[in-house]
Parts: C-alpha cells; structure tokens; sequence
C-alpha cells in the first residue's frame, strides 16, 4: 500500500496529536526539523519527546512547550555547549517543568531495539553503580542470564506513538532511501506505531545498492516532500550541517527574550520550511 | 623565561595523542579527544581505527568534526552502521581497546560527573548528561580522560556520578594524573614544561598526590605542533562554509 | 592492522583445529564451499558445525566424518529434499553419531546475536508449547520481563571459536564487501573469536556505497582469495546459484557409495578449488 | 466425464492465491507457498509484500527461486536486510499479516510435524526440521497450510509437535479444511471440481468432519493457469542453465 503524499502540515495536522510519546530521530544528520517546527507551529502541547540527543530541535520545542517529559540520553548542543531551553526547563521549569527519562546511549539504543523487536524489554551490559541508574529505576532492572548467572540490566522497550524521519529520497512507490549517519533511526522507526518521513526529494527509483537502508512504503503513514527539511541539520549529498548556526543558536537561546523573539520571527512567522530557510537566507 | 610557542590545550592535545598505540581501536569523543586521535592517526599511528558512536567505523576525517556526527565522518569511514550495533557489536562484544572521556567533574578515584551541578531533580547546571560515558568507561580496555585541571572540576566529592571509568591516564592542561597501582588514587605522573607539581596541587580540590619520580613531558615537536594546527585550520575553515540550499522552483 | 592474504590451505591449517566450534554461514548466498572442501582436505575431526541451514556443503563434512555435533535450525537441501548423509548420521550413525543442537530459525539468529554482542543469552517471544522446545532444554529458559510479567524465551549465546565466510571482494587493506543477501553472516562474524573470509576478487578500493556491508580489516584473521568459493551457491554479480547441481546432489548423496565415490574424485582427488571447479566443467 | 485441463498440483496452488488479498505482508515458504504467492501477485493482487526468511522484503521474482534465497530474490527486492531482523523487526514484531507453512505430517488440530518420524532421539526418518515456521505459526496475523493430503500424513497423532499454527485454512491437492468456530477441529469446507468429501475423508487419518454447507472451488480461470504455467515455464529454463565460472589465469 502506497503511503500518501501529504503537505507537511497535513502529516502533523493527521498524525501527532497532544499527549503523544513522538520521537523526532537522526543522529546529528538527518534530523527532521522542518517536522519539528510544524509541530510547534500547530502549538501541540504535552508530548513526551523522544530523542537520543534532543539537539536543538528539542531545544526549540521544549523552550515553546511543547513537551511535557522527555526522553534522552545527552542533551548538549554537539561540540559547542549546553541546550539553553532545555537547561532552563530543567533548571527553573520554564516555560513549565520537564519530567526526564534519562540513560546512556547505550540503554536508549537498547530501548528502541526491544521496540523494534516487539519484546518488553532488552538485555545489556550496563554500566550499573552509577547516580544515572539510581535516577532512572522505573525503566531499569537486574536480571539474571539463566544459563550463566551473570547479572545484567533489562531496560524497557520504547514504543512511540509516531516516529519522524528526515531521509534523502522516497520513489514513486513510496519507499524511502536514507544513506550515510543512521544514528538509531531504523530502531524508532521500526518500534512506532506510526511512521512519518520528510524527504528532500521524489523520484522514479530510488537508485540504492542491493543492502542500502530503503524503508518500505507499506511501513509508512505519510510522506511529505520538505526540501532542506533537515536544515540545519544535514543531508548526505544534499548539503552539509551548518555548524555556524549550531553555533549561533548558543547565543539566541540564552535568554528567553532572545529565543522567542528568534522563534517568533523565523518559525512562527514562516508559513512553511521554505520560507523559514528564505528568513535565514539560506534559501534563496 | 620566554613563553612556549605551544598553548596549554596543544600541549595537552599532544600528550593524549602520544598515548594512542598505533593499530588501536578508539572510541572517540567529540572536542579534545576527537583532535587527540587525529592528530596521532595523522604523526605515529597511521593505522590507528577511530570509531565514533554516530556509527562511523574507521573513519579518516581531514577536518575535525564539529559534532559526533558530521557527514566528514560519513564519507571518510570504512562502514557507517546504526549506533545500536556501535554499542552492542563493539563496544558491548570488547572489541574497544581506549575510550577517551571528557566531564565536568572528576574525582580522586577518576570518577566523572557530566550530569548535573547540584541536586539531580533541582540541578543549579543541568549538564548535558551521559552519553555513552558509562558504557565506555566499563567496556574500553583502556580508559584516557582529557579534562582542563581546575579546583573546581577535580573534586573532593562529585555531585553527582555519572561513570565509574578507572583511567588508565588523566591528561590535563598541566601534566598527566595516574592512578597509584594500590590505592587507585590519582596522582601527578608528570608534568608539563614549565608547570610544578604545586601548581598542579593548587588546581586540584583533593589534597594531590605526586609518584615518586615525576616525568616531565617533552614538549611538541615540530612536526606534532605543524599537523595538529593544520588540521586546525582546514578544520576551521570549513566549519566557517556557509551553507545553502536550493529549493525546486 | 591489515589482515595477512593467505593460501585457503594456510588460512585453514593455521585457524581451524580439531574440536573446534566452526560457523561456515551464508543463507543460500556466498555459502563458503571452498573453505568447507579445505576442512575435508585437511580432515579436521570433532567439529562443532554451526550453521541455520547446514546445506549442501555440511551434508558433505559430515558425511567425511569432520563432525561431532551439529548446531542448526533447517537441515534441508532447499527446494529439492532431503540432506542425505545429515539424515544417515542422524539415523543410523554412519559414519559416526552427531549431536544435535536444533532450535528455530529465529531463535538460532538470536543466538548468534547474543554472541555478537558480548551478551550470555537473547530474548525472544518464541514458539514454547512444542516438542522442539523440550528437545533442546539446554539452550533455552523461560524468562519474566521485569516490567510487565510476561514470560519470554531465553537462549544461550553462540560464539564459535572461528567464523568463515565468503564475500565479493577485499580491498588491499583488507576491508571486505558482502553485498545481496546475507542472512546471519554479520551476526556469525561478530560473535566469533577469530573470523576468515574468503573473496571472489581482490580490488583497489570496495566502491561500495555508503551503508554498504564491508568488514574492517582488523576484525578478520585472515583472507583467502578463492575465485568462485561459493560454488555451488552463488556471489550476486559474479555467478548464479547452481539450482541444477543440487538437484543432482540428491542423487549422488542417496547412498554411502555414490557419495564416497564422488567426494573422492571430486574432493578429494583435487588440491584446490580451482582444480575442483575444473574437475565439473564448471571453470575452463 | 474428461479430464480436467489442470493439475490437483496447479489447482492447489491457485485455490491458496486466491486467499491472499491484495496489500497483505506475506511470510513466504518455498514451494508451494512461493508459487501461490507470486500468482496472486501476478494476478488479483500486485500490492502483495512478499517476505522470505533470507531478508529480502517486497520481493518481485520473475521467476520462482528454487532456494529461499537465490539472487533473483535479492535483485527484485525493496530491501534486503540481515536475517535475524526478519525475525525480530518483521515477524516478531508483529508485521506480518499472512504466513504460509508446509509440513510432513499435519494433526485435525492443525498442528505440524517438519522435525522426525518416529523417536526424535532416533528416528526412522529425519525431516529438515522447524526453519522459521515454529514462530511464523506463532506470530503471523493468519497461517494458511499448503500441503497435499493423504491418510500417512494427515495423521491421527503426530510423531512430534513442531509447530502450533491453528491455521485459518488448510489448502490440500483435493479441496480446504477450515477449523470448526468451536473445537478448533479441522473440517472439510471446500471441495475441488471432482473430488467429493469421501474422498476426501479416505485420505485423512483421522474421522474427518464436514462443514454443513461444502463449498465447491471454482475451478483454476484461464488467465490463473495461463500465469502460472508461464511462471513455471520461466522457471524452469532459469533453472536449467548451466552455471560458469571463469577463473583468473
């Protein structure tokens, strides 16, 4: 069944509603904010946010309420600092406060397996007498290897209600190639319960070699065609991570002042992604 | 006494590198131990396999990435896979022979804190948190923290422990810490040109101890100082591209 | 650190020894014939084989009676019947009696993953009401999550003591490419402690694309260059599957003398694999 | 009365088609199960995402793979991913809404036999065993069971349970068992064009039941057999030719 071709508004408008557990993925690459914006654009509230590392998507989302509780397991701004929204939703509960379900990567990787798997719970070696895991004991657990002993750490599946991803390309079909940095994407993917996938481009074929990443259109809820829909985050062969900006934002979401005023003009006062990148010049 | 012609973070950046065995498989973090294990694959240890944990397997970067997860990574790597296989394959199966760990705090057992200042549910600085810190620090064969020495930051007591990493070596921007072989306890190893085991006492909260001989490292060499501040270079004209997208009219 | 190339001879006297856990995978793709041949060359004794479908290639080692016990989850010869000489030491211990290690596909996947990743065992939701299940009470144990409850199926990690594989090609650093189907060889070759791969060809750079499955160098023993290795399976881009030849192998492994005969002339009478290719009219 | 223009074989094979509809995720077999689900592809529904064990997922075959995983299954697929994840990510996650199973022996409950005739430990004939079907029965949405039907393999007791399937229906060379609403108990529903339910009881081992109303199977169309007798025909020739390989001089 071939998945609908839906604006992005219409994908966010049908698919993420208040409440959800939605998770926003890709690993520094791929990252889909064009999806994320919408989302704050339609003031969605009280959504558990999953991500690896909430980066400044989530920066953006919990710094305009979206989120209710979020899920993570490092929540820097990669290589430059701190997620200012994030410090302060913590920090000072604002704009309100902020339940955190924190581990390691490797337990959150763990999680989104056990989901993609259909199991409960997945099995790992983690690091255990730690404050983290004294933090986060509703999600983690001794067990015992049955044949060996051993005790090991059971952590619960996540299952999100809607998983969103950026990709490169969807064919006519509505299969969907990623290529290059995956990150966890296949595992969120995989453990949703509803898929959603911005691409940058739409084509005949998808062109992929035999053992590339091609999520089948059958998996699929929705697709909406957002050029630079990772901006400014990146697409391999599309264009590259804006490090300046990941820079910049360290400046512009300091102060709550700085931030809404930021967000006001260019997420907010853009109707959709093209006009947001046309706001900040990147598109011409 | 004329200044050195190398900062302290060079220094610093140089020192880790040179602990680096060529052939070794590393676990990279971003910042200085990404800069540290580039410049070694780039001077003694060309065959040395970099890993980072976005899913990049033997990756040759020419810039440093700004992030874990740059497309540089990408395009340079042996294989890209998913992060959950970089944890459970490499790291989890112990085919990771040197993690190298940044924090915010360390403590005189090499204990880091990269979560929280103050109270967990009320923290006055939220940190960014773990990361594969824990995982790394219990599954590396040999564990490295690059970390600027401060009295605050090399605590008396964290607040907070985010990962139990035993290193085998702290590098700082004075000297090198290593554990006592008996009691665990970090102590001065050696230092840098031109800094004393005080100096490094007055950067430390715990009351530091030195070994019995204390090493003096020998500074950069030419050769180190020219390809680190190269890829410096190449680095920061890179990240300074401006980036455009053109959309379909 | 570069992997030595080495004669398949050298590759199989250094690495492979008597009483070994020995995993030869590939499903129906790039199953490693001409490493197995070596083994019955070399007539290795008291292996542990392991593999989800011990084809055409175990039927031949334990039928030279390299085998003391078999680890499996279908022993067929696809499409066409029975593995003969695989039933005669089954039911009548000729050439000497196999123990069997027999579970499901999907458990013996889970298996192989647990060993990959360093873990003693593997979840699943398996199939537990069965004769089956009580046939292999070693392996396998009922596990609660310690979330919900549920009882799920644990099973103890395989990590053979060497992995071979086939693959399409190695770089001169010994990175190897695997493209097309490649069923649990991933998983095979990470949970082993030493891994050996033989390739069709050796080339400058793979060309692969960028989440191609290549191995680094480093993780591998040693590489063999066998130019159609796989025969009478197949390398995607190199060969077909030989559908013929294993129809014809239910004729020739039907009796003890017919396959004797044939593994004598065939095998045996020839020192490589290119003079075995030869010896079928299968290579000029 | 003449002959019919088609084969029990062929008729089997086009009365298991024609309950797949279009869209369905389908677990495929080899054999039988392959050949029906490529027809109904081929025929009434071209939406039919075909799985095989071998990781290759929306497969389009030209021609019918006399292996699970021959090359024309990996050239024709949407993707083809590792195996363990076709089990975990597909068919345990519950993705898949049609399996489709074979058997040596099959019991009125619809539970299979593919492991050993005769004591496991020593049996008088061993069978390939479970392969994937043990959990496909489990976790497939639907079980369809294709098998041919005789009073030696429809069987009072089986010689060990390898398989719970309770499968929606059971496709056999003379017409479809479906399961009581009630006992479960596999019954006669369907009978092929010339096959009457005694016949049908006399190649059962145990007391075979009737449905009240026994439907009668519309016999294969012309456009079905013209399909699969293509279908075949392209097999065949594919199989048939001989493999070459040129070794390096």
């Amino acid at each position: 069944m071939r998945p609908p071709l839906l604006s992005l508004r219409e994908a966010i408008a049908t698919h993420v509603r208040d409440g959800a557990q939605v998770a926003l993925e890709g690993f520094t690459h791929l990252i889909p904010f064009a999806a994320g914006h919408e989302i704050i654009r339609q003031r969605r509230r009280d959504l558990t946010l999953l991500r690896m590392t909430p980066d400044l998507i989530y920066d953006q989302m919990i710094g305009m309420g979206c989120a209710r509780a979020l899920v993570f397991s490092w929540g820097g701004n990669p290589g430059v600092g701190s997620l200012h929204r994030l410090r302060d939703a913590v920090e000072h509960g604002w704009p309100h406060t902020l339940e955190l379900d924190e581990q390691t990567h490797a337990a959150m990787a763990a999680r989104y397996c056990a989901g993609a798997s259909g199991l409960p719970f997945a099995v790992l070696r983690a690091a255990t007498d730690t404050d983290l895991r004294r933090a986060n004991t509703a999600h983690s657990a001794a067990v015992a290897c049955p044949f060996t002993g051993e005790i090991l750490t059971a952590v619960r599946a996540l299952t999100p209600d809607v998983t969103i991803l950026h990709a490169q390309r969807a064919d006519h079909d509505g299969n969907v190639l990623m290529e290059g940095i995956v990150g966890a994407s296949r595992e969120a993917a995989l453990a949703a319960r509803t898929l959603l996938v911005t691409v940058e481009e739409i084509v005949p074929a998808l062109g992929a070699g035999p053992n590339a990443y091609v999520i089948p259109g059958w998996q699929i809820a929705a697709i909406a065609h957002v050029p630079g829909g990772a901006y400014p985050s990146y697409a391999l062969g599309h264009y590259e991570r804006d490090n300046r900006f990941y820079q910049d934002w360290d400046g512009i979401a300091r102060t709550r002042d700085s931030f809404l005023a930021w967000m006001t003009q260019h997420v907010l006062g853009s109707a959709d992604h093209a006009a947001f990148l046309r706001s900040l010049g990147v598109a011409a | 006494m004329t200044a050195p012609a190398y900062s302290a973070d060079e220094m610093m950046t140089v020192a880790a590198a040179r602990r680096l065995r060529d052939g070794a498989v590393c676990f990279v973090g971003i910042g200085l131990p990404s800069a540290a294990c580039n410049l070694a694959r780039l001077t003694h240890a060309p065959d040395l396999v970099l890993i980072y944990e976005s899913g990049t397997v033997g990756t040759r970067p020419t810039v440093l990435p700004l992030s874990i997860g740059d497309g540089e990574l990408a395009s340079t790597a042996t294989s890209v896979i998913p992060l959950p296989e970089i944890f459970a394959h490499y790291l989890q199966r112990g085919r990771v022979d040197v993690g190298f760990l940044g924090a915010a705090q360390l403590d005189r057992l090499g204990r880091l804190n990269s979560t929280a200042i103050g109270p967990y549910a009320k923290p006055s600085v939220r940190l960014p948190g773990s990361g594969g810190a824990p995982e790394i620090g219990a599954a590396a064969r040999e564990v490295f923290v690059v970390m600027k020495q401060s009295a605050r930051t090399f605590v008396e007591r964290l607040d907070f422990v985010t990962t139990r990493a035993r290193p085998a070596a702290v590098i700082t921007d004075l000297g090198v810490l290593e554990p006592d072989p008996h009691s665990r306890e970090l102590r001065v190893c050696a230092t840098f040109a031109g800094v004393t085991v005080d100096q490094m006492r007055a950067e430390c909260g715990w009351p530091l101890q030195a070994a019995a001989t204390v090493q003096r490292i020998t500074p950069p060499t030419d050769h180190e100082l020219e390809v680190l501040r190269a890829l410096g270079a190449r680095t920061a004209a890179a990240h300074g591209r401006p980036v455009r997208i053109s959309l379909p009219t």
